[in-house]
Parts: structure tokens; C-alpha cells; sequence
């Protein structure tokens, strides 16, 4: 750890909050990712069945 | 009951539910401040606090229109007269969920807010304490005008007209007591005057805004 | 091959999955190295201490907030004018990014400003421009979400965009005239522009500009990904409703 | 007997629509509304239903028996079909929800978004809302708006089992229904303007 | 021929709803669409008049030649009957409003505020609003709702009059109208999911 | 053309039409100020342009949602859309009538509430010229804004939000001429990017918002 003098809370919750920001964007980002893949899958697989039981 | 509580909550952070809205435009009023009353930070700092408060105050009157309108559009609120529910308590769950979806953000983002208006920093505590204790009232008080207003085609100003000599007293203590926190006077009598105002419009208010409904509707 | 062929959402898929790994590592990298060679590895400044390792994060995150905005521009543009339907969700995919980008530049330069001018906030034309690019980054989210139809939902918010746009340059000449006007100085040494900073905070501060740039590209790419799936999903739903 | 009304005069707008008018409503009895354009059915069943009161005259039996049905529907467009139902189901202290949906063919449209729903759909789900009041007596102004003839005949069908499970139903419409029921005309109740007789303060209407 | 469509493909809320639909329309004729609840008659009557684009397919003959009457009617409820239709004959250049009251016989209500006219009344106004706009091609949603028989009768009479004087009238509806006229089934022609096959940017579709 | 203008007039002008509302909702606004930032009247004299061109804002804003949302609702914007009438001239003409009921008003009223906050007697003819400039543009850009959330159920608030940071240059200029008319300053380049910017939305914004309204209405 560098010495960061008297502006040492400033520096720290700097980075503290801009990184705490990003993990959060990238959370969700990838939150809802996996969402939408999970839910898409679903869907999918149902539209395939429904094709299936129309078709054959 | 609490079915109400969650489907109002529900439909408020569903998209288009106006969660948030009344956050932001506190926020945009704050940021148009300094535009219209020019920068200068020993000015605005005095009179911050009561900006903060006429923001907040407006912010909820603003998203008191979707409070009982909807409902009443779409027919919910005839259905609800003739349910088996004591509409007193409806309402007063209404305003609740009114509390918590617009009051309460606003309580927490206003710290933030006083930051861009230079407040001095002995009133933060003060300002936060007499929001969290003021804006339940306001809700409240809100209701009550919604519920005088809910036939009215897009009767959002009207309602704004109706509300705000009932907000007076509230604002000016709520005001008051951010005021004297942030001069760092004791704030202890106007904090006292609104829990006061607080307590007594959520024993009162309901009858009243039940009464109105009822009327309302015919 | 035209680059258009790109805006079918399939081959969008595909491309944006070959590149994904190269990007996050890349970004994962550059920001790494960056952040921690600049607050590890560079000097304090003599006048403002150890401060300037704000820089690192500041300046970078300002850049990707208005550079976000650029892009959603350039592809709402493309949206209203050839309709391709990844267009106009890569620009919704990119609002909260540049929503979030634009809030780190705030936060730093707000905890950077108080030891530096004493104060959290001035109402300094670069800082008050800032405030309002948040603003019109917030309503152009709301009526994103406000919208119910996805295709109505593209074209009222790429209008936005667009008139946001000529607005957001009209405040910022507005802003400069206002504070001027009250001869209300607070100097601001980033007002001067250009290479201010001597070369040991410029090295790792490029490297961290760059990593922002990826890390923006690859977020976009993947939330575009993620907006294309849950638009085919909801509309394959609706399909199959309307089927039975 | 689960609903009676006694010479009851109605108002709307300050000016009388209904004079005179009686009618009893027996468990297990339909009771079809009829009369022109602005004969007063939708004042009369809104009194009814406790949403007005009249002007004078007696209605018995009313208190929160009744589910009321008006021309507009109390569908939330942001809630999805299900959540909907499930919400007045748990106002009106209910429970499953299935039977209804299975009533008006609803299974298939269960996940929708409410405000996605073409007029029909969604006065189908605006009837469905009857079926989980668990209320006796059903008061309906107009519910076969906009249904296409499958679904006036799941209509027909759910009140015909309202009747036999011993509800009762109140309901106005222009159309022919299928449903076995008296028929009230209401013409022949227009009230007559009544003149300045100086008597009293009732002397405005 | 007034109106004709080729090959139309409509969407409603992204999704594909009509596909390959086909029709033409001449002078003097009526075409009365039918389909179950959710086939797309309020979707297809919003393209003709322009409301919304297609997907693909052409539309001829449209442009200022339709008169468009909705769900909802266009009324004001602070204006009278009679302003109210003054209003609409000015916008579309339309003079005497004389004739569209007496057809729907609003006469007597004519100096009503229109808010405080009942459901089927309001009707009568919405559909009186068609004969002052002179357009040539009516384009009707569902327009006898909570109208009474002998309201059902002006207006099969306002539509045959229109038609004998040349013009034309496309009208969906669920109910008997006993008008002389064509009618068009949509339902065959319910749009066929395409598959992500990934050849064109409607891909989602 | 004329036939719209003056059946927007007249509804402004019936019961319930809200003429007057904004007015009132000014006056409000105004009164409630010197109950939040306290009574010192060199503070509120200070203040008094900015707060003047707040209100005025904010009534404006206030009113927008009536703007067209009433005709959307009750299905009068469909049919005129169908009607033989360009839009963009349709739409600038509901942006004539909203300055017509509101935004006249409020210039008119403006000196009567500059009393109430003790405006400096030199800044009474910069204020109303200010305003009289401003408001058109107020009324155009707002008339953008109600075109793009016309189809929200209840999109007061969010109108709001996407409406007010537009506002923000009208509002610095306007703000800043009434200021330095007030400071015995000379305003006539504030003055004139006000007049700059009521000509330009007034020549471009009723495109977009005729635009808009189309995209909205499919
Ligand atoms: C909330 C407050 C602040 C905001 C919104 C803000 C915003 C910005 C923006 C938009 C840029 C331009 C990025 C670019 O175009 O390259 C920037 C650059 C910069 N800012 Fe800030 N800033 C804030 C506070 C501060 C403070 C307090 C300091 C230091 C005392 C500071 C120092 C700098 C420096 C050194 C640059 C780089 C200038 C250059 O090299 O071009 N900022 N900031
Ligand atoms: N809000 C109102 N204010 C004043 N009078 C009204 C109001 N609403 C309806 N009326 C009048 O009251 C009378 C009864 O109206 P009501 O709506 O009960 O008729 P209805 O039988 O339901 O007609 P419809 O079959 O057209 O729905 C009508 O003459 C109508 O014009
Ligand atoms: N706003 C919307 N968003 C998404 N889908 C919709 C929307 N409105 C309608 N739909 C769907 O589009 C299809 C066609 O709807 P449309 O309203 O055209 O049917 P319709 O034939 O008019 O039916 P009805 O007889 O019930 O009025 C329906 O399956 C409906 O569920
Ligand atoms: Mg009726
Ligand atoms: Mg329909």
C-alpha cells in the first residue's frame, strides 16, 4: 500500500465507489444475461415441442 | 389488504409503474435551481434546505395523480367500493405504498442532492430526519386530494392546487427544522410540530379520504 | 460482404461471441494494469498529493460518458434511417453504461474536488454539462422502459436522442454564458485541455483510457447479446400464444 | 329471495332516469335488463351495486353479495393475465384461480401482459373476474361487449352454472344471450318530470 | 374501385398477426369483417386508415378518402353534441351538421353536454361524426356496441344510404347487422411463425 | 385549422378545462417559496427573478400533460390523424393554444408576484419581457415532450423528466436576463439567445413532435 498522506479517505473511496459502481453494472449486465439465455432456451424448447407434436 | 400493498408496489416497479420518476424530477428541480437563481454557493447553501424541501414536496405532489387516477380509469376503484374490504383501509394502504415508492427515495436521495446545493454540513442529519419525518404526511394529505379528485379528467394540476395549501403547514415546519439544522440552531420545536402533524393526518386522514371516494364515485 | 450484413441479429451473434473473449481479457488487462500501475506505481503531485491518482478513474470514465452518448447517436441515426432492429437496441444496451460511466466521473470529481476547490460541487460550466448529460442519459432510460411496443419504443428514443443532442450542446454554450456571466471563478486545471499531465501519469493513464474503451465496447456487445435474446424470446411467446 | 328492490327512483345528473320501479331476484333467477338508449340500465345497476345511492325506495339483500361488472373491466395492463385474477381472488378472499381461467379459455393468454390483449381477450378476462368474486349475485352491465359468438356461449355457459350452483344474476344488454331468464324492461319506469310544485327542496329534479 | 390491399402482412406489438391478406373494395360495396376475438380486425382497420404501417404489402387508394371511427370516439365531454359534430364537419371542410344529427336522431339531444350522455347515446354521436366528414370509405371497428335495436336499424340505414350515394364501408363486427354486404374471414389468413433461420434482420420474428 | 385553435380555447376555457390552473399553481409556488427559504427580504429580492422563472416553468410543465393526452384518451388524436389536416400544423397549433391559456398568463401575472418577493423596481419590464419571449418556447418544447409520451397511461411525471432538462437553456438565458435586468445589468445578450432559441424550436421542434406523434400512434 502506498503512503497516501492526509488525502489518503479521498483517494480510497475514490476507487472504492468507482469500482464498487462498475462491479454493480457488471452484474447486472451479466444477471440479466443469463436471464435472458436461461429464458430464451425455455422458449425455444417449448416451440420446438409444440412443432413436433403439430408435425409428427 | 396486503394484496393491495404488493400489487401497487408490484405495478410501480413493473415498467412504466413510475418508480423513480419522483426521485428524478426532485432531482432535475434541485439541478434547475442554481440555473434560474445563479451559482453562487453562499446564496444557494442559505437556502438550501427549503429548496430541498419544496423539491421533495413537489416530486410527491407530482406522482399523486397516478395514485387513485389509474385505478379509477381502468375500473379497479368501482370494484374495489363493492369488494368486501373496509375502503378506509384501502386507502390507507394506498398511501403507504405511496410512501414507499415515492417518499421514502426521496428521504434517502436528498443528502446526495444537498451536496449540489452546497447545503452546510451540520444539516444533513437535520434535513434527512425532518423529510423522513414530514413525508408520510404528505402522502397522506395526498390521498386525500387524489381521492377529492378522482373523476376528474386529467386532474393533475387541480389536485396540485388542492394539496398545496394542505402541504403549507407541513412544508413550513419541515422547512423550518432543516433550516435551523443546517444554521445549526436547535430544531428540536419544528421537528416536534410535524411529527405531530405527521401522527395525527395518518389517524385522521383515511376517514376523510374514504368519505370522498365514497362521494366521489356516485 | 457490407458491413450491414452485420445488423442481422443472427450474424451479430456470432460475431460478438468470437469477440467477446479477446475484448473482456483485453479490458480486463489494460484496466488492471492501469489502475494499479497509477495507484501503486506513479508518484504524488506536488500541489495536489496523492490526489491525482483520481485521475486514473476520472478522466477515463468522462470520456466513455460522452462517448457513449456519441454512439447511441450514431446508431439511433442508423436506426431511424435503415431500421435495423440491432441498431437501435445496441443503443438501449448502452445507456446504462454510459449512465454508470457518467456517474463515476461525478462521484470522482466530486471527491476529488473537495480537498482541491474546497467544495463537493461548483456550478462550473464542464461539471454543470456533466449534471445534465446524466439527466438526459435517466430520460432516455425511463422512456425506454415507459414504452410498451419495442419497435415504437426504438423510434421515440432515437428522436430523443437525436433533439436530446442539439439540446445538450445548446445547455452546454448556455452554461458557459451563465457562469462566465457572474464572474464566479473557480479555476479549473482541467479546463486548459490537452497534455496537462506530465509523463508519468500519462502512461498509465492512457493504458487506463484504453481498458475504459474495451471494457465499454465489450459490455455493449454482450447487453446488445442480452437485449436481441429477450426480444426474440418475447416475441416467440407471443407466437406461441397466438398459435393455440 | 336474494336481492329485492321496492319502488325505487333513480337519478343521474341530478335529473330522475327511473321512477316506480320493483323487482325481486330469486336464488338460482336471471334477470335480463332491457330498454332503449339512455333508459337508465347502467344508473340502476350501479345503484345496485352500492356505487350510487337512490333517490328514494329500498334495495334488500345488496351487502357485499354482489359482484358488479361495468363497462370498464379493472385490468391492470402492466400485470400479466394470471396476476391479475389472482389479485381480486385474494381481495375477495378466494382462492384458485384455475377454474376461471378454464371458464373463459384464458390458459393459453395466462402469461400475457394484461395490456397486450385484443378488446375481446380482455373483456373475456374482465368476466373471469366474476367467477373468483365467489359472490351470489352477479350485476352485469353489457358483458358480451366486443365477445365473438365461442365466447358469448362460454358467457352463457358460466352464468347458467352460476344459476344452478344457486347464484343469481342481474344483467343488461342489447343482445340475445341464450340464458333461460325473465326479461325486465325498464321503459315503461321513465320517470316523469315532476313539476315546480314549490313543496319542497326536492323541487329541482 | 375504391380500396384495395395486396398481400398485406400485419404486426401488432412486434409479433406477426395477418399474413397474405388480399381485398378490394369498390364503390357502393360493404365488406363486413369477421374473426374470432385476437384474429387482427382491429389491427388490419388501424392500417387501412393509416394508423400504422404494414409489414409488408401494399395499401391503394387510402390516402384522405377514409373515414376512421375506433374503440373510442373522438368525444369531448365539455363540448355539446352539436359543437362536438361542428367540430369534426370544420376539420374535415364538411358544412350543414343538420342531416347527421337527424340521421341518428340527436335532435332532441343536441344542446347535451356529451359527457353526460349514456353509453349508447355517445355511440350515436360517434357514428353521426362519419356523415359530416364526407369521406368516400368508412372504416368501422365494431360500431353497433351498446347500441339498442332501433339505434342498430339508423345505423344500417345511415350505411345503406351511404353506400347508394357511391361511397363504401369496411366494418368489423361480431353481430348480425342485416346489411346488404360481402363478407371476409380473416381467420385463414392468421400469420405462420417464420423460423430464426437467420436470413433477414426480422429475424426476431 | 382555426376550427382546432378555437375548440382548444373553448374547452380551455369550460368547467374543468384547466385555464386558470396554471395560473394558480404559479401563485402557489410562489407564496410557498418565502415559507421554505425563510422571510428576509434581500434574500428573497435576490431570488426573486429566479424563482419567478421557475414557477413559470414548472406551471407550464404542469400543464403539458393536458396537452395531448386528453385527445389521445378519448380517441380524438387517432381521427385527426386520418383527418385532411398536416400534422405538424396541428401539432403547432395545440402548441398556440397551450401558450394562449398558460403561458400568456403567467407573463401577465408575473409583476403582480414580483411584489410578493420584492423584485428590485428596475426588474419588473425585463421580467415580463423575459418571460414573454421565453414561454413560446416553453410551450413548443413542452408540446415535444407530451408528443412522445402521449401513449403512457399517466406519463405526467415522465414527461417531466424528459421535458425539463430541454428546458434548461430557455431557462438559463431567461433567467439570467430577468437577473440582470433586476441587478441594473444590461440583459440583451441573455435577451437575445432567448429570442434565438423561441425562433428556432418554433421553426423545428413542431416537425419532430409531429414526427414523433406518428412513430407513437402505430
Ligand atoms: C463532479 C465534478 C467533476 C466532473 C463532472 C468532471 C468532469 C470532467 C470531464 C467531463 C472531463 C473531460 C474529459 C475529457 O474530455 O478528456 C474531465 C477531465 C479532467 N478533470 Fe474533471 N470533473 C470534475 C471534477 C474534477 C476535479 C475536482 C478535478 C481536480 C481538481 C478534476 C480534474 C480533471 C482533470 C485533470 C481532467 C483531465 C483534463 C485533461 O487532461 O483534458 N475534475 N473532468
Ligand atoms: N354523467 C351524467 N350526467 C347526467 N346525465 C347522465 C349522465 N350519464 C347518463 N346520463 C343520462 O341518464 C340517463 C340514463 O343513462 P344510463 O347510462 O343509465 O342509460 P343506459 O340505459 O345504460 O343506456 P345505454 O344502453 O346507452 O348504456 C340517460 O338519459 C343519460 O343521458
Ligand atoms: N398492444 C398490443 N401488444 C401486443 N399484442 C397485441 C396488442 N394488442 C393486441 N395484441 C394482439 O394482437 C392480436 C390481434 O389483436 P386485434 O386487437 O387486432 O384483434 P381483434 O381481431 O380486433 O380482436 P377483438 O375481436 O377481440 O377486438 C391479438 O392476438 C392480440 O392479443
Ligand atoms: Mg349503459
Ligand atoms: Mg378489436
Amino acid at each position: 500500500m502506498p503512503d497516501l498522506g492526509k488525502y489518503a479517505v479521498e483517494v480510497v473511496s475514490a476507487y472504492g465507489a468507482s469500482l464498487i459502481l462498475l462491479a454493480v453494472l457488471l452484474g447486472m449486465t451479466l444477471r440479466r444475461g443469463r436471464k435472458a439465455r436461461a429464458e430464451l432456451a425455455q422458449v425455444e424448447a417449448d416451440a420446438n415441442r409444440e412443432a413436433v407434436k403439430k408435425n409428427g | 389488504m396486503i394484496a393491495l400493498l404488493l400489487r401497487d408496489l408490484r405495478l410501480a416497479f413493473r415498467a412504466g409503474g413510475g418508480f423513480g420518476l419522483g426521485l428524478a424530477f426532485f432531482l432535475i428541480v434541485t439541478t434547475l435551481v442554481p440555473f434560474s437563481v445563479g451559482p453562487t454557493s453562499a446564496l444557494l447553501g442559505s437556502i438550501a434546505p427549503g429548496v430541498l424541501w419544496l423539491g421533495a414536496l413537489l416530486a410527491c405532489l407530482l406522482s399523486l395523480d397516478r395514485l387513485l387516477a389509474l385505478d379509477y380509469e381502468d375500473g379497479t376503484l368501482d370494484l374495489l367500493l363493492t369488494a368486501p374490504l373496509p375502503l378506509e383501509a384501502a386507502v390507507s394502504v394506498k398511501a403507504l405504498a405511496h410512501w414507499l415508492t415515492t417518499g421514502l427515495p426521496l428521504v434517502l436521495a436528498a443528502p446526495v442532492l444537498g451536496v449540489l446545493l452546497s447545503l452546510p454540513a451540520s444539516g444533513y442529519g437535520w434535513l434527512v430526519l425532518s423529510l423522513a419525518l414530514g413525508t408520510p404526511a404528505l402522502s397522506v394529505i395526498g390521498t386525500f386530494g387524489a381521492a377529492l379528485t378522482v373523476g376528474i379528467k386529467r386532474g393533475g394540476l387541480l389536485l396540485s392546487l388542492l394539496v398545496l395549501p394542505l402541504y403549507v403547514p407541513t412544508l413550513i415546519f419541515g422547512a423550518e427544522a432543516a433550516r435551523r439544522g443546517a444554521m445549526g440552531l436547535d430544531p428540536s420545536t419544528p421537528l416536534l410540530m410535524l411529527a405531530g402533524i405527521t401522527l395525527g393526518t395518518i389517524a385522521l386522514m383515511p376517514f376523510a379520504s374514504a368519505a370522498v371516494l365514497r362521494m366521489g364515485l356516485r | 460482404m457490407s458491413i450491414w450484413s452485420y445488423a442481422n441479429p443472427v450474424k451479430f451473434l456470432a460475431l460478438s461471441a468470437k469477440l467477446q473473449p479477446y475484448l473482456w481479457a483485453a479490458a480486463a488487462f489494460c484496466i488492471c494494469t492501469g489502475l494499479i500501475w497509477g495507484f501503486f506505481g506513479t508518484p504524488d503531485d506536488f500541489r495536489q498529493g496523492s490526489t491525482v491518482k483520481i485521475i486514473y478513474l476520472h478522466v477515463p470514465s468522462a470520456l466513455m460518458a460522452i462517448n457513449a452518448w456519441f454512439m447511441m447517436l450514431l446508431t439511433s441515426l442508423i436506426w431511424l434511417v435503415r431500421r435495423h432492429h440491432v441498431s437501435a437496441l445496441a443503443a438501449k444496451a448502452a445507456a446504462p453504461v454510459g449512465l454508470v460511466m457518467t456517474l463515476i466521473a461525478l462521484i470522482t470529481g466530486a471527491i476529488w474536488g473537495q480537498p482541491m476547490w474546497g467544495t463537493w460541487w461548483a456550478w462550473d460550466p464542464r461539471l454543470t454539462s456533466f449534471l445534465i448529460l446524466f439527466l438526459f442519459y435517466l430520460g432516455y432510460i425511463a422512456l425506454w422502459e415507459a414504452v410498451e411496443d419495442p419497435d415504437t419504443a426504438a423510434d421515440l428514443t432515437s428522436v430523443l436522442c437525436l433533439v436530446g443532442s442539439v439540446f445538450a450542446v445548446m445547455s452546454r454554450y448556455a452554461v458557459q454564458f451563465w457562469n462566465q456571466g457572474l464572474h464566479q471563478g473557480t479555476s479549473v486545471p482541467m479546463a486548459t485541455g490537452g497534455r496537462t499531465v506530465s509523463d508519468v501519469f500519462f502512461v498509465p493513464l492512457m493504458i487506463s483510457m484504453v481498458g475504459f474503451g474495451l471494457l465499454f465496447v465489450a459490455l455493449v456487445l454482450y447487453r446488445t447479446g442480452t437485449e436481441i435474446r429477450l426480444r426474440r424470446a418475447q416475441a416467440l411467446r407471443s407466437r406461441q400464444e397466438r398459435e393455440l | 329471495m336474494m336481492l329485492s328492490a321496492q319502488n325505487l327512483t333513480l337519478a343521474r345528473g341530478g335529473v330522475p332516469v327511473i321512477a316506480g320501479l320493483d323487482f325481486t331476484l330469486a336464488a338460482g333467477q336471471a334477470l335480463i335488463l332491457r330498454g332503449p338508449n339512455g333508459a337508465g340500465k347502467t344508473t340502476l345497476l350501479r345503484t345496485i351495486a352500492g356505487l350510487q345511492a337512490p333517490v328514494s325506495g329500498t334495495i334488500s339483500g345488496a351487502d357485499d353479495a354482489i359482484a358488479y361488472a361495468g363497462h370498464a373491466d379493472g385490468i391492470k395492463a402492466m400485470l400479466s393475465v394470471r396476476e391479475n385474477l389472482q389479485f381480486w381472488a385474494q381481495v375477495f378472499g378466494g382462492g384458485a384461480i384455475d377454474a376461471a381461467l378454464d371458464a373463459y379459455a384464458l390458459h393459453p393468454l395466462a402469461d400475457r401482459l394484461a395490456g397486450t390483449l385484443s378488446a375481446g381477450q380482455k373483456r373475456r378476462l374482465g368476466l373471469s373476474r366474476l367467477l373468483v368474486t365467489g359472490c351470489p349475485v352477479w350485476v352485469l352491465d353489457e358483458p358480451t361487449v366486443s365477445l365473438d359468438v365461442d365466447a358469448v356461449a362460454m358467457f352463457a355457459a358460466a352464468v347458467r352454472a352460476h344459476l344452478a350452483s344457486g347464484g343469481a344474476a342481474l344483467i343488461a344488454t342489447h343482445i340475445d344471450l341464450s340464458i333461460d331468464a325473465e326479461v325486465l324492461d325498464i321503459k315503461p319506469f321513465r320517470a316523469k318530470p315532476v313539476h315546480f310544485s314549490g313543496a319542497s327542496d326536492e323541487a329541482f329534479l
